[in-house]
């Protein structure tokens, strides 16, 4: 059968229903801090001021002990409450998308490092409209498969699968431009390469958002997307 | 593979008649190699009907458990199988059951020899007040399946054997089988029914009289036995049926809703009333 | 044959299996016939016993009647005057009853007539014509038709006990007394009812008039005290034993007396009775008081294990509960247990009862055999009791008194069934299922 | 004031304590904020039973126990003559006085018979005057003391319990008294019985004939009397074998079919119907056996050419039979049913037929109850006394054959007991012998079933 | 915890020997705000040693559950601490066990006003054959808690509120409490015990009699009493144990071998014996 | 307590032991093919041929199937044993490990890609030494952290925890030099892109074999040691 989001929360244990939503409350909580800390690390490369990528970086601490903290939640649930069926797939999609959200906060803490030394060495116009454009690609990705999660929706689960594919074509022409521009301009390699740094750790970012969208899939339909290619996922969700 | 089947069989209208799934069924339904088979079997206490068109088939070799919720008539649909409910005056059954294609309701099959083929373990265990040995050796005996006592205590070391009984109580066979602990008892249950040679062995609740660490043992056992025997389980604990059995069936008042493997029942059950029970969700 | 040592291939198993069916099924139906006989035999024998009883004792429970036009003569019914029962007890009224036979015999000569016509009346008669002028003084100085009982050999004459055909120095009555009552019968003056001395009379060797009323009151005395002593006792001593008493040797003391005693024949207890109240205790022979509290003490371990099953019937989750909630243990006991027991316990107090009213052999020994023509009022006045006069009744020669005899156990069988019907829908009506 | 006015007096005092108890409880619960310990009507209970409770075993200690003083004391009143006499004469010298007691006059009475009931009179109105004083005294006493024990960590309920837990201690005990009764009235006899005969004379003796209208019309001779026991025992052996022969297979195969068999319908009918049997009073199995039974057996048995005594141990057995039917089958019924239907399951499990189910599972789960269920039996034939007494005579034949007459311990007894008889006598003193050894041997009969039953009990709690 | 517990309380030496804890026992022995104490308590059936120097806190609203293999004392502890088995002869006790500082072995409390404050719940529902409202208002009206009808009326509907059940059997308050679904049966009887206004409420493996979905009634009614109520349940099931309750404790042979929260003893228990038996590897 | 290897292995259930040791064996053959993997990526560098660089793309595929099918274990034991303590943590941590063991795929799977680009290219020399040493000293982090799980052996763990640091270091000394040559050589700079890749995936194998070993700790332990520290650790283990 296809979970519907109430799925969770009409349990005979009133208790369980309480510890489930808290964990999706906490999971959503994740993705905004995720967010949160993309656009602060964002906010560095705009304003040229390294503080609000420190916030960033000083972010990823919350997000790994929010992590942890999930974790054993999911971990006290299966062994108190022996969750089965759609509970059991909730648990599973939700501990495997925190470690994808958590290392999107590690993705994003060295996006940051890198944004400070850019902003360090004031080259943040570099390739500056590149990265924002892929940031803000992964950070709705990101929102999105989250939102997804919320509303399990697999359509935009799919759409996020979908959209993947064209970060990774920006990222690519971004990373082209940048090798070129590297040749040309040999004494920028360093500052280059912290460009490059951040493009493939938003690339990064953009993937694990596609990974959180394949583990709502699992949630919903059961069946294990995660190297699936785009069109058998179709087919998983149209079932 | 309910396709494979359907192709094999589709020469007979029987066949194809028995191939029909009443709509409120969904899952896996038939198997390969069925050893027993119902196809739209009622049953009616007086007026009151307790089983409402169950058709499935019982993989050999397999273990099936039925779960479902108090009075939903798995006990009642299980005792048919072996015919139980023929004590029961006011118990009515239609439809078809079949065992190895003989139907267990033709008047020409004697309910003793079905027994035989179909045995039985009860809820409490219930040895007889007689020594281990008696117990085991009572089926046999009234059957006349042992030609001479050597035989027969081949065929009580062999039962105790299978049912990892032999080494704890070998040294007392003449002891009362009711002085033994609640899960040995149970085994010895097990065994006695094992050693009439039955196909198919029918459990209503085997351990819901044992504490966990006897039922640990029991359900180790079903498991085992499953290589030699079909095995139907009713229980009330879902995790029971979980662990031991291939196949799961969910019943719901009388109605049989779903049935399939146990690990995609257990993981990703497609019917909502099965979602709903095995996930907690009732009332 | 076998695919390892020790199991057979369940094809080879079924083949095996159905080689004993046969056998197997005509050794079930003779089993099933041994029941059936047996039970048909228990109850022929109850048929049996039932039938003989009835047949015996439903005309047991009619007599014949001859009706006669009496003249009430003031002057020898009366001789005091004063029309007192007791004057009237006193006067000649055997006299007046001859006369009015004689007169509707067509005034027979002879002695031999005379004693023959005579013969025909119950021996009675006077004690009758007295009475019912007691009850009708209003009619003294009339001739008004009386109904008297006809002797018992007439009686057995008139059932056809006694043949026409038999020699007359072979039967009780001669040629001319049948004449008599041939004459009777066809002015139809005979009639054929209810017997009213059977339910209204005493005890009397006159088979006639033999009745049971004192019999049936004395037992109901000996009931009643019965009943006072024993359900208290029994009930308290089943409560003390199933919920209190710890175990110790007090307690197995107890249980061990209590068993023996139930084992104890009856005829024992009539012997402790004899050898305790009345020679030791020099209390009377005969009475209620001293047969009650034999049959008490016999039918105690009736109700002590009947009322220790019914309290044990009471689950023990349902003591647990109350003492879970902080009832002590005897508001658990008064509360609970005794108010759940109680059908049980008054059904074997019922039964009890029921034992207590059919036993004959204790009272014998304490007396109560005796020959007692007044109906008892009290508990401490010499008294007989209903199995006591069948037995007396059975040991009678005369025709007449095989019949009451069954009558008077139809009465006795009737109270019995009363007594065990009302148990059986006591438990019915109270039983509870947990 | 007599005895009934002064229990009823006790009886509105100990209520009326009970009232003010309850209230004034009730009163202190009202108007503080106290927690009573108990309930009130347990303070009601309390005064009301310390009030009435002395009272009343005071009231019966008098009642009982003046009578038993004033014989001892109107003893300094009799003729030294008379104290030297035997305990009969004292009796009849007793008897005397209260004759006069009670103002009934034979004859002229002695002087000191006179004074002696005067004497009475007299004491029997102080004690009637002291006993009321004393009893209304306590009656009022005891439920002030219980009143002025009121208040609210009182713990009257814990009292009230224990009260009414020595009232059901001292009921059970009545059991014990009962058998001492028993034994003790049954041994002194017997006791005395041996003096005069010796107990190996009796125990083993083959010939009964102890001189009494009853041997006499049976026919056992004039000769001296002796109390040999043995007939007697080997009748009653006889009787009972009859008798289970009998009962046995056919209450034991009724109990079968009823249990396994019969469907609802017949069972519901067939039981009632044979544990009426079971409710007819012995007296009237006697009646059927000495009318129907007895002429029938004897006809039957002349018909095929045997000897057939009139009252036969055939006939009596029959009976008894008959009648321990429903003994058997009901005892067996229960135990039957009392077989686990798990054990019936299994066997049905493993296919086995009904029968087989039956012979081989069950009946072997209730062997004990039902051989205890038997024993029960046998100990109920041999303590039958009517069916006996009416229908197997009283000869009392060594004999083993079933068609003589014989006679039993019990029908013994009666026919010695019953009437009036000297106490003095061997004759009337045999019985309590026998009563003796059959008490013994019921006994005996008894433990034994009962040790199986509770075997039996084991198995399955 | 428990150290801070030590040194609030070190002054007495009274509490100092109190505070010794058992060698064969590990974990959080104590808690902050125990409303039951046991203190080396020791209880033997004639010589028979059930339980042996069991020193445990009952926290003060938290639910605490017993586990164990059959026969190890749960039950039997559970009893001694309302003194339940004081009914049993052979029973006899030893060691110290408060409420609220109040020794109830003590001679002078009444085990009466003891189990008052102290309830019970037993394995199976076991309402008395009354109406429901008779049910309920039994131990109030024992204990003279109600001065008036109007007052027992509102026990009788609170405690049936509190035990979610009111809207259940609202209607039917006059109809016989026996006629309730099992889980009906044991929701009463809790709300029974809830009646008489009690402290603590001991459950003896309160489920084991229910079916699944009843089951997970009673739990959740369980779970949500644990605010105004200290609850102490054994249970066969370890499953309900981590389901119900906020700390476990573990006994063995008698002996309580480990205690601590729950979360931490179903991940992470100390103890091997305690991870053995959790896992299912008992021999 | 502390679990030994052999405490899985015990249970009434003796098919929940196969189960248990089906999947960590399972675990062990994911590790084998990965090593296997690199193994195959560093001989097409080292002998300058392609195709088992192709096979090691290849295995990926294989890798993929094996994490799905662990994945799916997992989830059926949890549904079917409700698996507490110990057998929880193993199922947790096996279930994280294979996700790391997974990325580690992934990432040798670029590492080939990479290597192809240079063979194609005829730049297998380049740092190659620097690749062939990290290459081997996070091969061996792997292989280590996969014996420490058979082992449960926790100080192994933490060697490799350790061992990670020092692999930190060549990595970014390594980079170091590879930007001073990207400045010195902009003709290189494609080329050293490769190398630049390479490393950074191999530096990755290295943090997940890292998370493997702490996820072990977890499972030993029962603590999640996965944002500790190294000295954290070190407490950890010793308790
Ligand atoms: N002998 C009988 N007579 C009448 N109705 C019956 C009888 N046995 C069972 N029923 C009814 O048939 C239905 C199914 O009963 P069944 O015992 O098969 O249920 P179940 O699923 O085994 O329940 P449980 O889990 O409680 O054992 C129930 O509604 C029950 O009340
Ligand atoms: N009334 C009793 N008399 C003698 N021994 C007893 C009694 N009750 C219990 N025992 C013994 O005390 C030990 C502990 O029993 P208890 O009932 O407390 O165990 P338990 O842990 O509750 O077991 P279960 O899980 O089976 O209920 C057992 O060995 C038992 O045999
Ligand atoms: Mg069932
Ligand atoms: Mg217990
Ligand atoms: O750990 P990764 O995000 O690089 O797979």
């Amino acid at each position: 059968m296809n979970s519907t989001q109430d799925a969770h929360f009409d349990h005979i244990s009133q208790q369980f229903n309480v510890e489930l939503d808290d964990i999706r409350t906490q999971l959503m909580n994740m993705g905004g801090m995720i967010e949160q800390q993309l656009q602060d690390a964002m906010q560095s490369l705009k304003k040229g001021d390294s503080s609000s990528a420190y916030a960033a970086i000083k972010m990823d601490d919350d997000i790994n002990k929010l992590e942890m903290s999930i974790n054993d939640q999911c971990a006290r649930i299966i062994a108190r409450r022996q969750p089965a069926a759609s509970d059991l797939r909730f648990i599973i999609a939700i501990s495997k998308a925190i470690t994808d959200l958590e290392r999107t906060g590690d993705e994003i803490k060295r996006v940051a490092a890198n944004i400070i030394k850019l902003v360090e060495e004031g080259a943040t116009e570099i390739s500056a409209s590149e990265i924002r454009n892929i940031a803000k690609s992964v950070s709705g990705m990101i929102s999105d498969s989250l939102t997804a999660f919320a509303r399990y929706d697999v359509e935009l689960a799919y759409a996020v699968v979908k959209r993947d594919e064209e970060v990774d074509e920006e990222y690519k022409t971004a990373m082209r431009a940048l090798v070129t521009r590297m040749m040309e301009e040999p004494r920028s390699i360093a500052t280059s390469m912290n460009v490059i740094w951040i493009l493939r750790s938003l690339e990064r970012v953009g993937d694990h958002a596609q990974n959180i969208a394949q583990h709502l899939v699992y949630l919903v339909k059961g069946i294990d997307v995660s190297h699936a290619t785009a069109e058998e996922m179709q087919a998983t969700i149209d079932k | 593979m309910s396709n494979m089947n359907k192709e094999k069989n589709l020469s007979t209208s029987q066949n194809i008649e028995n191939r029909a799934i009443p709509a409120h069924t969904i899952g896996e339904v038939f198997v390969d190699k069925p050893r027993m088979t119902a196809r739209n079997v009622d049953v009616y206490y007086d007026d009151k009907c307790a089983i409402q068109d169950v058709t499935i088939d019982i993989g050999a070799q397999q273990v099936i458990s039925f779960i479902g919720p108090s009075g939903c008539g798995k006990s009642t649909f299980l005792r048919c199988l072996n015919r139980m409910n023929d004590t029961i005056d006011t118990c009515r059954i239609s439809g078809e059951i079949k065992i190895d294609n003989d139907n267990i309701y033709d008047p020409n099959i004697d309910v003793v020899s079905l027994r035989a083929r179909v045995g039985m373990v009860f809820q409490k265990p219930n040895p007889f007040p007689k020594t281990i040995y008696d117990n085991i050796a009572y089926g046999p005996r009234i059957h006349g399946l042992a030609n001479n006592k050597s035989e027969l205590d081949d065929i009580v070391e062999h039962s105790l054997e299978r049912a990892g009984l032999w080494n704890e109580v070998k040294d007392r066979l003449d002891k009362p089988g009711t002085g033994l602990s609640g899960g040995q008892q149970q085994r010895l249950c097990i065994a006695r029914a094992i050693a009439v040679s039955p196909e198919v062995i029918l459990m209503d609740e085997p351990c819901s009289a044992l504490d966990p660490i006897a039922t640990a043992k029991v359900e180790e056992l079903i498991y085992e036995l499953r290589n030699q025997y079909t095995i139907v389980i009713v229980t009330h604990s879902m995790q029971q049926a979980a662990r031991v059995s291939d196949r799961t069936a969910y019943f719901h008042l009388g109605k049989l809703v779903e049935v399939g493997e146990t690990k995609e029942i257990f993981i990703n059950p497609k019917h909502e009333l099965t979602q709903d029970y095995i996930t907690g969700r009732f009332g | 044959m076998t695919d390892s040592r020790g199991r057979l291939s369940p094809q080879e198993a079924a083949k095996r299996v159905a080689a004993t069916l046969g056998r197997r099924g005509s050794s079930e139906k003779r089993f099933r016939y041994l029941g059936v006989a047996a039970i048909s035999t228990a109850l022929m024998f109850l048929v049996l016993l039932f039938s003989g009883i009835l047949s015996n004792g439903l005309p047991g429970m009619f007599q014949h009647y001859v009706t006669l036009e009496v003249y009430l003569d003031k002057e020898r019914m009366d001789p005091q005057g004063d029309m007192s029962a007791a004057s009237l007890y006193a006067g000649d009224s055997g006299k007046i009853v001859n006369e009015s036979v004689l007169k509707a015999l067509g005034e027979p000569k002879g002695r031999m007539a005379k004693k023959a016509a005579r013969s025909i009346m119950s021996s009675a008669s006077d004690q009758r014509l007295a009475q019912f002028a007691v009850a009708n003084p209003e009619l003294i100085g009339q001739t008004v038709p009386v109904k008297f009982a006809l002797d018992d050999d007439i009686d057995s004459f008139m059932r056809g006990f006694i043949s026409r055909e038999t020699p007359q120095s072979e039967r009780r009555i001669n040629d001319q007394v049948i004449t008599y009552v041939d004459r009777l019968n066809e002015a139809g003056l005979i009639s054929y009812e209810i017997s009213d001395y059977l339910f209204f009379g005493s005890a009397s060797r006159n088979a006639e008039i033999a009745g049971i009323k004192g019999a049936l009151i004395g037992s109901i005395l000996t009931l009643a005290v019965c009943l006072v002593i024993a359900f208290p006792l029994g009930v308290a001593t089943a409560v003390y034993l199933e919920e209190i008493a710890p175990k110790n040797r007090f307690t197995e003391i107890i249980e061990i007396n209590i068993n023996n005693l139930a084992a104890v024949p009856s005829v024992v207890f009539g012997i402790m009775g004899l050898a305790i109240f009345i020679v030791a205790f020099g209390m009377p022979r005969s009475i209620p008081l001293v047969g009650g509290v034999v049959l008490a003490l016999m039918t105690l371990p009736t109700i002590i294990i009947s009322s220790r099953a019914a309290i044990r019937a009471v689950p023990p989750s349902i003591r647990d509960a109350a003492l879970g909630i902080g009832a002590s243990r005897m508001q658990t006991i008064f509360h609970h247990v005794i108010p759940l027991a109680m059908p049980g316990m008054l059904t074997g107090t019922i039964i009890g009862m029921a034992q207590a009213l059919g036993e004959t052999a204790p009272l014998l020994m304490i007396g109560m055999v005796a020959f007692i023509v007044d109906v008892p009022t009290g508990v401490v006045e010499p008294a007989t009791a209903l199995p006591v006069q069948i037995f007396m009744w059975a040991d009678f020669a005369e025709r007449m008194f095989i019949q009451k005899t069954s009558a008077a156990i139809i009465v006795l069988l009737a109270f019995l069934i009363t007594m065990n019907a009302a148990a059986i829908v006591l438990r019915k009506k109270l039983e509870r299922r947990w | 004031m007599s005895i009934s006015s002064l229990a009823l007096y006790v009886l509105v005092i100990g209520m009326m304590y009970f009232y003010v108890g309850q209230r004034t409880s009730l009163e202190q619960r009202a108007n503080g904020d106290v927690r009573l310990h108990s309930l009130p009507h347990y303070y009601g209970l309390w005064t009301g039973l310390l009030s009435a409770l002395p009272a009343f075993i005071l009231l019966v200690i008098f009642a009982v126990g003046d009578d038993i003083v004033f014989a001892q004391m109107v003893k300094q009143y009799y003729p030294a003559a008379v104290l030297e006499q035997d305990v009969a004469q004292q009796t009849i010298a007793f008897a005397r006085v209260m004759n006069v007691v009670d103002g009934i006059r034979f004859g002229n009475p002695e002087q000191w018979v006179l004074d002696a009931g005067a004497a009475w009179i007299t004491w029997q109105a102080t004690s009637e005057m002291l006993m009321s004083v004393i009893v209304l005294a306590v009656a009022l006493g005891g439920g002030l003391i219980g009143y002025r024990q009121i208040a609210p960590d009182f713990r009257s309920r814990n009292g009230v319990e224990r009260i009414i837990l020595w009232g059901l201690v001292a009921s059970s005990t009545v059991a014990i008294l009962t058998t001492v009764g028993i034994v003790l009235s049954v041994l002194f006899e017997s006791i005395r019985f041996f003096q005069l005969i010796p107990p190996q004379d009796f125990i083993l003796g083959l010939e009964w004939n102890p001189q009494f209208e009853g041997a006499e019309r049976a026919g056992s001779g004039n000769g001296e009397a002796t109390y040999g026991m043995l007939p007697m025992f080997v009748g009653t052996l006889l009787i009972s074998t009859v008798a289970l022969t009998v009962a046995v297979p056919v209450g034991l195969f009724s109990a079968i079919y009823l249990a396994e068999y019969a469907t609802p319908r017949v069972r519901s009918v067939v039981k009632p119907l044979l544990e009426i049997l079971a409710g007819v009073p012995t007296v009237v199995y006697g009646f059927f056996a000495a009318l129907t039974v007895a002429p029938f057996v004897r006809s039957a048995g002349e018909a095929i050419g045997l000897e057939v005594a009139s009252e036969s141990a055939l006939a009596a057995g029959l009976v008894m039979g008959v009648m321990i039917i429903p003994f058997i089958s009901s005892l067996s019924d229960d135990v039957i049913n009392a077989v686990p239907q798990s054990l019936r399951d299994a066997a049905y499990g493993l296919g086995s037929t009904k029968s087989e189910t039956v012979r081989q599972v069950v009946l072997p789960a209730a062997l004990p109850g039902i051989v205890a269920a038997v024993i029960l039996a046998v100990s109920r034939a041999i303590g039958e006394t009517m069916i006996v007494v009416m229908a197997a005579g009283l000869a009392a034949n060594l004999s083993f054959n079933p068609l003589d007459a014989v006679t039993t311990v019990t029908s013994q007894i009666v026919t010695i007991l019953v009437g009036d008889q000297e106490f003095e006598s061997a004759k009337t003193l045999s019985a309590f012998a026998l009563a003796l050894m059959l008490i013994i041997i019921t006994l005996a009969l008894n433990f034994f079933a009962l040790q199986i039953v509770k075997k039996y009990r084991e198995q399955y709690d």
